[in-house]
């Protein structure tokens, strides 16, 4: 999907991931590792504060990948 | 024979316009040849007369690509041209992508030959390699006079409508098409010669240089973000409450669309996942949790991002992203193509 | 392995009650298929047998039968890696626009061909532990 | 194992009264033929004889045959097909030069195979260039798609040997020697010569897609050793009917380019060690079991380098690719011999499956390419079948008898034993 979207749109797409592995096998070219499975963006046990600054962090390098030049796949 | 008409573009700086500063210089034409133009023009010969040169900053040209592209291809169509030659860009990244552009937009719109020539790693190349003939150049602008020939023989080639030969003959970046030939020796004799030198490590060339894996090229990184517009994509089935397109927990035979203008934040009560292949339990309690919109919506309040696109998409990844992705991605993509959005965030569980 | 460790997805209207199989039947083309199978095998299944049939162009095929194990593990990457790649070989022809010949005269050879290849493949599974 | 070819070049093939060899002609009693070869479940069979620059286009071909006997050495040629499957390879053989006996037939209803003995068609196929002896072969009715194989298989191996018999006791005009020792002495022949050895890859998919080894069918072996000139005696026939291009017709078999370019290099530039022959089957673990020996037979032969030549295509490719994988993993170096399937316009991915392992290919070309064939004065066989063979499509078959067809529908385009001079190569 992540390589259909940035072939079509002709723009950057970050793939916001769990398992690392699976995101090179499909082709992503900027891949930013999330939590867990059930909750790539967001970690139950923190308290709500702690969870929006994690996701924060998480979307943030996500930007950051985005507005990084790269020549292959790239894991940030 | 009628002359042929040749029309060459130029960035400003080959143009003579200026440096970096006059970089985001509007498309405007001259008549005749500028700059590398001259040699060109000699070098091709008394038929095909540079009738005209179309000047373009790389600033420009680059950051209004559909614009500038359709007001570079007035201005080419204006000389009536018969074949149109673009740079050579050399190794500059931009003059490289606009030449490519260029090309590749004249070659079809217009219907007539094209031709540009840039250094091999220059990103044009490898974005316009398929579509458009380029001449393979060495990495800057003191590489012009073997450059200038190497272009002059085969735009010639190309505005005669002459068989062009193989990458190595002509001088071209290949294309990635392949062709049959008939060579001097049969297969079996040119595989023992090729594993003769494979084995003595003499160097060889394949035949068939073997796709790693169909990848796409990465695509040059946003400039600046807090101009940009940034779309959420998500296969962790991420869906208003109450699942109104029903997409299925797995094997989900569409996608949806939904509009998040002035929601801030996913909660409990409007977003739930419709996805069958993890635990809903967090996703439902906290969508954020798959889908940022909170986060985004802090970003774009605070300037860091330009915009969050009002619509995201969603589909269903148990098991079936890969499968699905070729079905509906390249769908989500014609969209998010026409909304001019400048990244795309794909989150998966 | 006995038949009912096998998972059979097939749009080979032949390719029916084969003992103790599973048939997961696709109203489709090939390529449908073979989406079905990535599916499964993104779904943890284990492929037993090519995706792609031997000297009968893709495009042209209409048939197509892919056995997998019942039996559900992790994901193997390589094979996604390798169907994948399969379906890029497919996809490829269909852009072509190469599925252009009428198939109703030679559906029951097709039929026949793929029913052969894949009862190869279960007599060669059969006396297999997996 | 020591065998000498001779070769009796054919000047001509004629029909006679009596089959028999005089003045560099061969004359076939075309009667006394079917009479060898007739089988209860072929109904009606025909011999003709086509000539280079003929007007004839044929169609379905299935397979192409050389005829050749064994004058020395134990055996016969085509063995386990003939006789006790004792060992071939070794001796005398003679072989009728310029001619090809070659079977028509049509057994399934996409079965591809076009010879055209003029025109431009004519320089995809070497076909083109022998004199042939053509045997059409009908079906009874109902008979199954794999008793029609079989009963046209033997057909044509019937004919080839009936054929060769009159080259028994003919002086040939020309000899080649071809010796492979045992192992361990062909190891230490030539010390200072790089050692390399021949992975020969046999379609064994299942009906329409089988090779038979000594009379064995070829999907039931684990990968083994051959002698190379046991496949010049017939060690290896074909019973492949699809896939036109690049299906190996027990012709190739009977003459592998490989082999043939090998023993040219052998002993001045190279130590042609000997054959591993392997099969493609249909199951992945199959195809595990199969590269995993192929690579261990490789491994103990202690060769430097091997050249991996694959039969048809699609899965097939992952054989190719694992046989590289593991005999390059084991530091021993390959060239690949395969063709190509990059669609019409030559864009597409060629291949079913990669890997950058595999950096020496050679190619015989892009099977999807389009060609225009010109009708032809006269047809042997079923042109309708130019419509539905696998390179033909819809409207293919023009109203004045030209096809439009891939050069995939024209038998031995694209040979993945690099038997013609054509490739693909990228533009």
């Amino acid at each position: 999907m992540v390589k259909e979207l940035e072939e079509v749109v002709n723009v950057p797409v970050v793939h916001v991931c769990t398992v690392v592995p699976i995101s090179m096998t499909v082709g992503a070219n900027r891949i930013d590792p999330a939590v867990a499975i059930p909750h790539p963006l967001g970690n139950p046990q923190l308290n709500r504060d702690e969870e929006f600054a994690l996701r924060t962090s998480i979307v943030e390098k996500a930007l950051k990948a985005l507005s990084t030049e790269v020549s292959e796949q790239t894991v940030f | 024979m009628a002359n042929i008409r040749v029309v060459h573009y130029l960035n400003q700086f080959f143009g003579q316009i200026g440096g970096e500063d006059k970089a985001d210089i509007t498309p405007f034409s001259k008549d005749g040849p500028i700059g590398p133009g001259t040699a060109l023009e000699k070098a091709m010969g008394d038929d095909m007369p540079i009738v005209g040169t179309v000047i373009c900053g790389d600033t420009y040209f680059n950051e209004n690509l559909d614009t500038a592209t359709e007001e570079v291809i007035a201005l080419v169509a204006s000389f009536k041209p018969d074949l149109l030659i673009a740079g050579p860009a050399f190794n500059a990244g931009r003059y490289g992508m606009a030449c490519g552009a260029v090309c590749a937009a004249v070659q079809e719109k217009l219907k007539i030959p094209v031709v540009t020539g840039m250094y091999e790693e220059n990103p044009g190349a490898d974005m316009y390699k398929k579509n458009v003939y380029i001449v393979k150049t060495g990495n800057s602008a003191a590489q012009m006079r073997t450059a200038v020939p190497a272009l002059a023989r085969l735009a010639t080639r190309l505005a005669k409508g002459e068989v062009i030969g193989s990458p190595a003959e002509e001088g071209y970046l290949a294309r990635g098409i392949r062709k049959n030939v008939f060579h001097e020796q049969r297969g079996s004799a040119r595989a023992v010669e090729m594993l003769l030198k494979k084995i003595k490590g003499e160097p060889f060339t394949t035949e068939y240089p073997m796709p790693v894996f169909d990848r796409v090229s990465p695509r040059p990184a946003i400039k600046d973000l807090s101009k940009a517009k940034i779309a959420l994509v998500t296969s962790g089935g991420i869906v208003p409450k109450g699942n109104p397109d029903r997409i299925e927990s797995s094997s989900a035979s569409k996608f949806g669309r939904y509009d998040i203008s002035g929601i801030n934040d996913l909660t409990e009560e409007t977003f739930e996942t419709a996805h069958g292949g993890y635990d809903p339990v967090y996703a439902n309690k906290d969508a954020d949790r798959v889908l940022p919109v909170d986060v985004m919506r802090k970003l774009e309040r605070e300037g860091k991002i330009g915009k969050l696109h009002d619509v995201y998409y969603a589909t269903v990844g148990n098991g079936t992203s890969v499968a699905n992705a070729k079905k509906y991605a390249n769908a989500i993509g014609q969209e998010l193509k026409q909304e001019n959005v400048d990244g795309i965030i794909l989150t998966s569980t | 392995m006995d038949l009912q460790q096998v998972l059979i997805i097939t749009n080979n209207p032949i390719v029916k009650n084969i003992n103790n199989a599973e048939i997961c039947f696709v109203r489709g083309d090939q390529r449908q298929v073979l989406y079905q199978v990535l599916n499964k095998v993104a779904g943890g299944h284990t492929l037993l047998s090519h995706p792609l049939a031997g000297s009968i162009k893709t495009e042209d095929n209409p048939y197509r039968s892919v056995v997998l194990s019942t039996s559900i593990t992790e994901a193997n990457l390589s094979t996604l890696n390798m169907l994948e790649y399969c379906l890029g070989k497919v996809e490829s022809g269909v852009r072509d626009g190469m599925q252009s010949r009428q198939h109703d005269q030679l559906a029951q050879d097709f039929q026949m061909i793929d029913k052969e290849l894949l009862d190869n493949a279960l007599q060669s599974l059969i006396r297999r532990q997996v | 194992m020591q065998l000498e070819l001779g070769n009796i070049l054919v000047k001509d093939v004629q029909f006679g009264d009596k089959t028999e060899f005089k003045n560099g002609i061969v004359y076939v009693n075309g009667e006394e033929l079917l009479d060898n070869i007739k089988d209860d479940r072929l109904a009606k069979m025909e011999v003709h004889i086509v000539h280079p620059g003929d007007d004839v286009r044929i169609c379905p071909v299935k397979d192409v045959l050389e005829p050749r006997v064994k004058v020395e050495g134990g055996g016969q040629v085509f063995p386990g097909i003939f006789g006790n499957a004792e060992m071939v390879g070794s001796g005398k053989t003679n072989v009728l030069k310029g001619m090809t006996v070659l079977t028509v037939g049509k057994i399934v209803g996409f079965q591809e195979g076009i010879i055209d003995m003029s025109g431009p068609g004519a320089e995809y196929t070497p076909f083109s260039q022998t004199i042939n002896l053509v045997i059409l072969c009908d079906k009874v009715e109902g008979l199954p798609q794999h008793e029609h194989e079989e009963a046209v298989r033997l057909a044509g191996l019937k004919a080839t040997r009936y054929i060769a018999e009159i080259a028994k006791n003919v002086t040939p005009d020309e000899t080649f020697t071809f010796e492979t020792k045992p192992l361990t002495e062909q190891l230490s022949q030539y010390p200072d010569l790089p050692k390399v050895a021949y992975v020969y890859m046999l379609q064994t998919q299942g009906l329409m897609h089988d090779t038979y080894l000594y009379g064995l069918d070829v999907k039931k072996i684990l990968p083994t050793f051959l002698y190379p000139t046991e496949v010049m005696d017939g060690a290896i026939i074909s019973g492949n009917c699809v896939s036109a291009c690049d299906k190996n017709a027990t012709y190739h078999h009977l003459n592998n380019p490989v082999i043939a370019d090998l023993f040219v290099r052998h002993g001045k530039d190279l130590n042609f060690i000997g054959v591993v022959v392997t099969n493609e089957n249909v199951t992945l673990l199959d195809k595990e079991r199969s590269s995993n020996f192929t690579a261990k037979l490789v491994d103990s032969l202690k060769v430097d380098g091997v050249i991996i030549s694959e039969e048809g295509f699609g899965n097939p490719d992952a054989d190719l690719i694992m046989n590289c994988k593991k005999i390059e993993a084991l530091g021993i170096k390959t060239v690949l011999v395969t063709d190509e399937y990059a669609g019409r316009d030559g864009a597409s991915q060629s291949l079913a499956d990669a890997n950058p392992l595999a950096n020496a290919v050679v190619s015989g070309g892009n099977a999807n390419a389009i060609i225009e064939l010109p009708s032809m004065s006269k047809v042997i066989g079923y042109i309708e079948a130019s419509k539905i063979i696998a390179g033909g499509f819809d409207g293919a078959l023009k109203e004045d008898g030209s096809i439009t067809v891939e050069i995939q529908a024209i038998t031995g385009a694209t040979n993945e034993l690099g038997f013609n001079r054509m490739g693909a190569l990228e533009f």
